[in-house]
């Protein structure tokens, strides 16, 4: 390779092998990055929730960036319909659980890469525990339930959220409870009258506007790894994506909130309630079929 | 005075599609925000106003932005609206 | 499906077949793309120069979108140090072309769609036969001589172009030569010193970066393809996203030059011409190898 | 007055690694962006002044943006900079 002198400048007194080298040579050259960032994505453990539209994206980037072990959870099969947007599925996987299609995908793109699959429900009697193994979670969910509920349980275990969302021709994306930053509850206190959600199976969703949203949450979830101090993070920011009009927002949020029922002062919410109740709303798009 | 409307995710179609408004007062020099919204609420919009507005504010899942800034880093609903002010009003996103 | 009878009402009066139906069916009922876009995008034919950092999210959800038949150039092979951004090939595919590999995976994610790879190197004998086989050309190139090449082959067969590049946390977006806007040359009417011109293989570049630019590409592509007036289009104005801070902005450029040499008033340049000599640099990050 | 002068696209390496500079003339009400250039040559930039400065103008490749909007639209290089403005300066990316 015409660069190997200069990855060599980068990668003295290291513990990553030939292989890696060869593999990550691009990306440990880039500016805070470098051979002490790619030892920590290696060592690094992140639960992705929903293996759909930006959960495909975001598990395609992150292994390719070589993040150690990446949990995937989905209680879904993979149908022709999801095909239009969620990359990470081929035909031939029609009918298999989304987490061992999208493992599978992931296993041919970067062997090095560990997963974990979890093929159920994330509900309040599943969730702590699959958490608690790994370090920083991606909320690629698809419904509001699954959101306070993802959120909820990154509060109670500490760990960051690095929560993204889709419809139409938009996006957001965000970093929650993060370096003493908001959480969703923070944001949202009281969920959306149900009447006022639009699911992606009513209102559609272009495959670009996830993979925008999926590889910004990457991105993030790979800052939030490298903790290097010049790392804007995006927490206590929310990015609004209008694909059609073509512009984004970034706009500055509340911060943590003194009176948030989850990581306020006096916390209400100290272990996993009902969210289907609180948020009169399953835990799955699909669950109403 | 002059206010811009902005509205995002979903929101627009409440209010005839369109994403930005722009607001004149001629008799006024400052708004309420509160007033702002029941006037939204009145004039802009045609129908379905509980999807915009309960309890006399706006329902549970908007985000409001007083200048690209959470109306909580400002007085929430009790924030002044001033002349060339931007308002903007997202629903939050839940699908993936 | 749940969402059969929304689906059913946006669906009359066409002609997709069921299994296009059942494909494209969260993506038809998407304002603004309805049937009718769905029929456009399956007419249309879209060529990506560059099957790397970029070209594999244009092409995948392009593919995934049902973009009729999808053009592939690249003279490349694919090797393990491009696996940690390239997510439209596979370690399997080492040592094989890089066309053929993407193309491959385009056929297990959407066999509707109809694939044409040039395995060669895209050069002023080449460009413009290729290019009049399409609709819409993505610039998804590594290197400088390429893009005033691709540039100029456009304006001279009149095919608008959507253009990204990126580098180490940044990457740009734009519309070039569409609906009478400014083309490359008219915003570079003069090329760069080679020496300020830094190649991913020096300065690195992120995965999730080329990520969200290709798939903003992939998405501009479908709102040119589609047509519709309040389509903003990225002509006239320059997307710049910084990762690092996680910050974009869009800023306003130039209109067409009536001074540019190829779009202009009074056009010098009417045949392609050698851009590696213009350039002082060759077709390909790798060519000094 | 006061200048913003933000660097991007990798030209900040020349400046220090810093994105933004805020440069203050306490003398002065307005600046022509001419000069304003060939002060960053001279005063900001320690070496390789040739990567930003070509026959006293940027060298090809970098674009200029004068408050969110390329130099092209105003005056070029003939404008003259007043308190507050933002002047960025991009170099464009060949990468992919
Ligand atoms: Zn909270
Ligand atoms: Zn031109």
């Amino acid at each position: 390779m015409q660069d190997s002198s200069n990855i060599a400048s980068y990668t003295q007194n290291h513990s990553l092998d030939n292989k890696e080298i060869e593999r990550y040579g691009r990306q440990l050259i880039t500016p805070d990055i470098g051979v002490q960032g790619q030892m920590l994505l290696k060592a690094a453990k992140v639960l992705i929730v929903g293996a759909g539209g930006l959960g495909c994206p975001v598990a395609l980037y992150l292994a390719a960036a070589g993040v150690g072990m990446l949990g995937i959870v989905d209680y879904d099969t993979v149908e022709i319909g999801n095909l239009h947007r969620q990359i990470g599925h081929r035909e031939s996987s029609t009918g298999v659980p989304k987490c061992e299609s999208l493992a599978a995908q992931i296993k041919e793109l970067n062997s090095l890469v560990e997963t974990k699959t979890f093929n159920t429900v994330f509900t309040s009697d599943t969730a702590i525990d699959i958490i608690k193994q790994f370090d920083i979670v991606v909320d690629a969910s698809d419904n509001v339930a699954t959101r306070y509920l993802v959120s909820d349980a990154c509060v109670l275990t500490k760990k960051p959220l690095v929560s993204g969302s889709a419809l139409k021709w938009e996006g957001q994306v965000t970093v929650y409870n993060y370096n003493n930053g908001p959480c969703y509850r923070c944001l949202f206190p009281v969920p959306p009258p149900a009447e006022t959600v639009t699911r992606c199976s009513d209102g559609g969703v272009l495959g670009p506007i996830v993979g925008v949203i999926g590889s910004l949450q990457a991105l993030e979830t790979i800052k939030i790894i490298n903790n290097n101090p010049q790392n804007g993070v995006l927490s206590g920011r929310l990015m609004i994506y209008d694909g059609l009009a073509a512009v984004f927002r970034t706009v500055r949020i509340r911060s943590k909130q003194a009176s948030c029922q989850v990581c306020g002062d006096n916390p209400t919410i100290t272990q996993l309630i009902d969210y289907t109740q609180f948020c009169r709303s399953n835990y799955s798009e699909s669950a109403g079929k | 005075m002059k206010v811009t409307v902005e509205l995002s995710g979903g929101l627009e179609l409440l209010f005839d599609k369109k994403k930005t408004h722009t607001l004149e007062f001629a008799d006024k020099d400052e708004i309420p925000l509160r007033d702002l919204i029941l006037y939204m609420r009145d004039n802009l919009l045609k129908e379905r106003a509980e999807l915009f507005v309960v309890d006399n504010t706006v329902r549970p899942g908007i985000l409001v932005l007083i200048n690209d800034a959470d109306w909580e880093l400002y007085d929430g609903i009790e924030y002044i609206v001033k002349n060339g002010d931007t308002i903007i009003f997202i629903s939050t996103l839940h699908g993936g």
